[in-house]
């Protein structure tokens, strides 16, 4: 997992006060929401669990006690209801920071956050915004089974007027969450199953990173991967493997879906004429599949061969742990792609 | 509503036939009555044109008139203060007037128009009016019962987290009888009683949702509060085709919910004179129902009221509907004058910033405009990048 | 609209009686529900005003009368509900027709309609089955707003364990309607907004049109042209005047998007070296983006040019008429892909 | 429960304590209580064989054991018949062992093998057996209630219109007191009270939704019963943590419901003595109201009150304990030799066909398998193409 933060590539912040320090990816997102909420009192925490519990990941631990009961709210199991209550505060002028237990129990707020959040502004004709931050876990790889392992990217991207920010790291986790709560937009935050006890070096210092901007995890000559979230761990991976075989990746991290940096990718691609793009959602009509067509879009005269993509397999996810492995997107399913796609297989 | 209000009598008034005469028998200022009396008109004649110029063409997609309906929305609004934010449906030009927006943007919103409310992008079912804290026009029915709970959850938290003091404002949720049975109404209802948020959901309780007449979608039908019963939210069953009954009545709520920082649930008896929408052979009920409840027209009513008063007269009603009448006839001249919305709009308003606060650029095309700066930038610590 | 149906091309069904008849879409989908109800007891309509009111948009008319009021349903506005009730029902081996007065107000149901009908049969192991139709109206073009004109296939189609059903004229809205009702399957059938009232012939013996087979609607060899729904009318439209300036364009109808006949649509590629693709949900991680990206896929050393696209904008729905029509896919911006595709523009 | 069942007394019965003394004190007979006993050790077994598996690592995923609220899925399902359908939520072990499942299907699910009663593709959340009636297990709160709403229409559809008879069966949906507060189980219940549907909606009130005690989750939760009545369904509170009781009440409440056709809701009152799931430090509650809900423990109620009855003397329970902790171990055991789900489940169960039943083609990827053959074929009328 530190694959990301060792790599001599990864873009350091700026000279800054602790940046030495390690801290995991939930402390990450706290550090982000204490630091916005200290700074603004609009800025409030709501969701099941997140205040006498300490959030059921523990991302909220201590907040309830640093800020109290009135701005880090415990909620009913009532994400319809706690999501459009939050969208109506946010109408008023409110800055709601929503936990998701996992996106996963989105699914039964999709109105609201798909039919009010990211329209208000377009049917009010610019009079009412909606400056929140729906945030919660997201995706497969803990065994959750079917229902508990949804990559709502896949489903919620096609959605105009909402951005999506999916980080692989700590460091950007935090400077990711701190712009999607001084954004005046809604904001989908999407905290990768299985990294939430990842660690990395976090400055200390207030920083934000914003949306749209790509992050180049490795340089390379032969092929680009993309991809975001976690399956960038995996991404690095198999570059590495990939390099002992004589195949140099450049391994880029999207961050942002929405919006989402093409100008980065088709640089890269326009160089290595080999693409690899990496999604942890179904492959179907999924930001993988928009990538790829932008790509082959973009980099027509360019490309070697067709854009490769890896994703989660096209069925319900199971619970097994080998069949879930499989499942995902993995290192061995990456290393295919990238011979096939630079025709070294 | 410049005159001081007449504290309202705790009992209920009088009934129309049997009120006494002279202004002294109302319970609120003879100019207040009137005013509402004039807005109700308006709404009436509102409606109409509406009607008309759907016919027209001039008016598209779903059109839901409010006629039967303007003493809910009247009262209603009379009863609250302008800073409490109101939230409704997409049955919504009646609470969009009440509360003060020009006929002009209004009719000029549902003609398409860049001098709409929402310059044409809302339509008919969303018309906002942020000056008057009009919350919207929501066409998902029951979507708009957690925003009003938001609203009121917004209004609590400015009051006492960020100003310190006590939760002044009270937010009113209106929803129709059908809306009822969306499981996001329980949810904000639970949600509003485990947080005290001061929130008033107003059934319109018109008797039907569409072609359902109330009692074949909703159980427990004939006692509508229990819903908010079960939710330990204070309760009103109000007599919505009398504006004078409403207002005494929310008032009176309304009152409670400020003082208690609580909410409640009105169940607020109507009618709706017309079909739900535009397309509506009103098939499922009969003629001799509708006659029935025509003849308890909220604009009679309270015409006979003022009239008995002595307030009213044939020729101040006369140039009151006069003046409605060139209001609205003006409003429709002023929407048939006033642009289509260009084509530049179709990408505004998307977002507030599209790429977010922190990069200068501001592109509609999800493509465009990225630029691979340094991605980690050091702050002041006050806004923004540095 | 009846550019279809009068087209030579226009595949009809074998010799069939009635084959002269012409009936609405909307009786199409009506006289399937009713043959199948006919022969199968297990099948029932429910939705909002079905029964007594005959259907929102008629659909539904008569219905009530022949079959009674336990298998043509009445249900409140409660969408989430009657959605997991009829899922309920269909474990046990009911075989319901569920109908969304628009697909727009199913987003309140994603939770059943998503997590419980396409994983009952995966998470049981094969136990439970769900014998299931979800139809209504879909996409925009009336005029209803922002909230009211979803094209859910941007959305669901992600979704791995349902059958995703488009049909684009009365004659075929009929043989899939009767296929859907008889697939074990989930199966979200798309009524297109503004085709219900569209007349065609529809045979009146019991045909069935299996899924997953694109119907040719127009032969042509320079550019093909894939859609599905109300956009294929304007495809063939644009291909009449881009005829006139000598591009000779091949349209397919592909019907079904889940599962998707990628044969038919190589093939034609293949032959014409150029395609566009028209699709009216938002461009971002659509159906749309699949295609194009499974045909430069699969066409990579056949094409001339990328793939082009056309969507709608990717903006919320407004509701003045002129920006509806700007916003979604039509004649003008089809005419514009294709001349910029084959390098005509 | 082959002895024939002596009907309930409709008093309630005495107390455990002030029982009297034989097996005829017992309101059913002493085979059918002392199979209770059985089952309910059965499920305690089981769960703490799961717990040390989780720590272990050969269950994963979320793991939320049934201790402490075993009488509430033995006395229930002793109280329905076996064609009668049942739905639960995701701590859903004990209502798949009380209905039958072996024990070694459901401990091997929980393993992820192929012999697993969904073949480890369901995991812990996910329990189904269709010989047994049990409609699953779900993850997401509340959303079984609308599909055993559904199994209950379903029920009465096959009874009244297929088979043209009476319905007569009713379905049951268990759902904890924190699904109480999703949407969805209002609009189910709605609809079930609407629809006349024979389903009983069973809050097993353990008093916490994870951390959430039940008062700081939904309001009136002193009296949950009320958002059934809110929706005209009956109701019945019902001690969970007596077997007995669950049994007596619940039978009479099914029964009255399978006479009438009609929905009901159930307060059920028990506790959890153990987490919510594999990772609960329990820091919302003291361990002083942990041990007084232990004091009365539905296991040790049950074994005194046969003991008092003669039914069950030391020498029995030792062997019984032998018998199910035999049971267990080899549960265990079946589970650890099982293989392991192959990969070639990965795409089966995905789809019954995946091209419809009409192409003969059953290709698990949608790119492959289609061919463009004549799309309109003429049938026989009968099934399918010709
Ligand atoms: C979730 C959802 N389902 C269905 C509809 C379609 N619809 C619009 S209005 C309406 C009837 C609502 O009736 P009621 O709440 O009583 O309000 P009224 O029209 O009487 O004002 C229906 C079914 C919708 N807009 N949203
Ligand atoms: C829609 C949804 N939201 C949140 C969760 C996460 N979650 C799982 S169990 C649970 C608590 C449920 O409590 P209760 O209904 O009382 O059942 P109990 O655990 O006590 O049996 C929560 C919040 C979920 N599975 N689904
Ligand atoms: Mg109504
Ligand atoms: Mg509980």
């Amino acid at each position: 997992m530190s694959a990301v933060m060792s790599n001599p590539l990864f873009r350091e912040p700026l000279s800054m006060a602790g940046a030495e320090r390690e801290i995991e990816f939930r402390d990450a997102v706290r550090e982000a929401m204490c630091e916005e909420m200290r700074r603004d009192k609009r800025v409030y925490l709501l969701g099941e669990e997140v205040a006498q519990y300490d959030g059921a990941y523990k991302v909220s631990k201590g907040m309830l006690a640093e800020f109290g009961a009135a701005r880090v709210v415990d909620t009913p199991i009532s994400e319809s209801g706690f999501s459009g209550m939050a969208i109506g505060s946010a109408m008023l002028g409110l800055r709601p920071i929503v936990e998701f237990m996992s996106w996963s129990f989105s699914l039964v707020a999709a109105d609201p956050i798909l039919n009010n959040a990211p329209k208000m502004l377009y049917m009010s004709g610019g009079q009412f915004g909606c400056p929140i931050v729906f945030r919660g876990n997201d995706g497969a790889g803990g065994q959750l089974g079917s229902t508990h392992s949804w990559s709502v990217e896949g489903l919620f991207s096609n959605v105009p007027g909402v951005k999506i920010v999916i980080p692989s790291t700590p460091a950007d986790a935090k400077g990711l969450m701190k712009t999607a709560i001084r954004d005046d937009d809604p904001v989908f935050f999407l905290e990768s199953e299985r990294l939430l006890s990842m660690k990395g070096h976090v400055p200390e210092g207030e920083y934000l990173i914003p949306f749209g901007h790509a992050a180049l995890r490795r340089q390379g000559k032969d092929c680009t991967i993309c991809s975001w979230g976690r399956p960038v761990h995996f991404c690095l991976e198999a570059a590495e493997i990939l390099a002992k075989e004589g195949i140099d990746c450049e391994v880029i991290d999207l961050r942002t879906i929405r919006p989402l940096d093409l100008p980065t990718v088709v640089a890269s691609v326009r160089k290595t004429s080999a693409a690899v793009v990496v999604d942890q959602s179904w492959s179907f009509a999924s930001p993988g599949s928009e990538l790829a067509a932008q790509i082959h879009r973009h980099c027509f005269d360019e490309l070697d061969n067709f854009v490769h993509r890896v994703h989660s397999d096209d069925v319900p996810t199971p619970y097994a742990v080998a069949l879930e492995q499989e499942y995902l997107p993995n290192v061995r399913k990456i290393c295919e792609a990238v011979r096939s796609a630079t025709y070294r297989a | 509503m410049k005159d001081p209000i007449v504290p309202m009598p705790q009992v209920a008034p009088p009934a129309v036939a049997t009120a006494g005469t002279g202004a002294s028998s109302l319970p609120v200022p003879a100019s207040t009555a009137m005013q509402w009396l004039r807005t109700m008109h308006l709404v009436r004649e509102f409606e109409v044109r509406c009607m008309q110029s759907y016919q027209e063409k001039k008016i598209g997609g779903f059109c839901h008139v409010y006629i039967g309906q303007e003493a809910v929305a009247v009262g209603c609004v009379a009863a609250m203060q302008p800073q409490d934010p109101i939230v409704t449906a997409y049955r919504d030009h009646g609470h969009a007037l009440a509360r003060g927006m020009s006929s002009r943007a209004c009719m000029a919103e549902m003609f398409g128009r860049a001098g709409g409310c929402a310059k044409g992008k809302g339509g008919s079912m969303h018309m906002f009016d942020r000056p008057n804290n009009l919350f919207g026009g929501h066409g998902i029915v029951g979507a708009q019962t957690p925003l009003g709970a938001g609203l009121a959850f917004a209004t609590k938290y400015e009051d006492e987290v960020i100003l310190g003091g006590k939760s002044r404002r009270v937010s009113l949720s209106f929803l129709g009888d059908g809306a009822v049975n969306q499981g996001a109404f329980y949810e904000a209802q639970n949600l509003a009683g485990l947080l005290d948020l001061p929130v008033i959901f107003i059934i319109e309780n018109n008797g039907y949702s569409m072609g359902t007449a109330i009692h074949r979608g909703t159980t427990m039908s004939h006692d509508i509060c229990i819903k908010g019963r079960a939710h330990g939210l204070r309760e009103a069953t109000i007599d919505g085709m009398d504006v004078l009954s409403v207002y005494r009545d929310m008032k009176a709520l309304a009152d409670w919910c400020r003082e208690h920082s609580r909410p409640a649930i009105v169940d607020m008896k109507c009618y709706r004179f017309k079909g739900h929408s535009m397309s509506d052979p009103r098939k499922y009920r009969t003629r001799e129902e509708e006659a029935h409840h025509e003849s308890n027209d909220p604009i009679i009513t309270l015409e006979r009221r003022l009239t008995n008063a002595g307030v009213l007269d044939e020729a101040r009603l006369a140039s009151m509907l006069k003046e409605v009448r060139e209001e609205v006839r003006d409003a429709v001249a002023h929407a048939n004058a006033s642009e289509p919305t260009s084509a530049s709009e179709l990408y505004r308003d998307v977002f507030v910033e599209p790429w977010g606060r922190y990069t200068g650029s501001s592109l509609p095309d999800y493509m465009g405009g990225a630029t691979n700066a340094c991605t980690f930038r050091a702050t002041d610590g006050k806004e923004g990048l540095v």
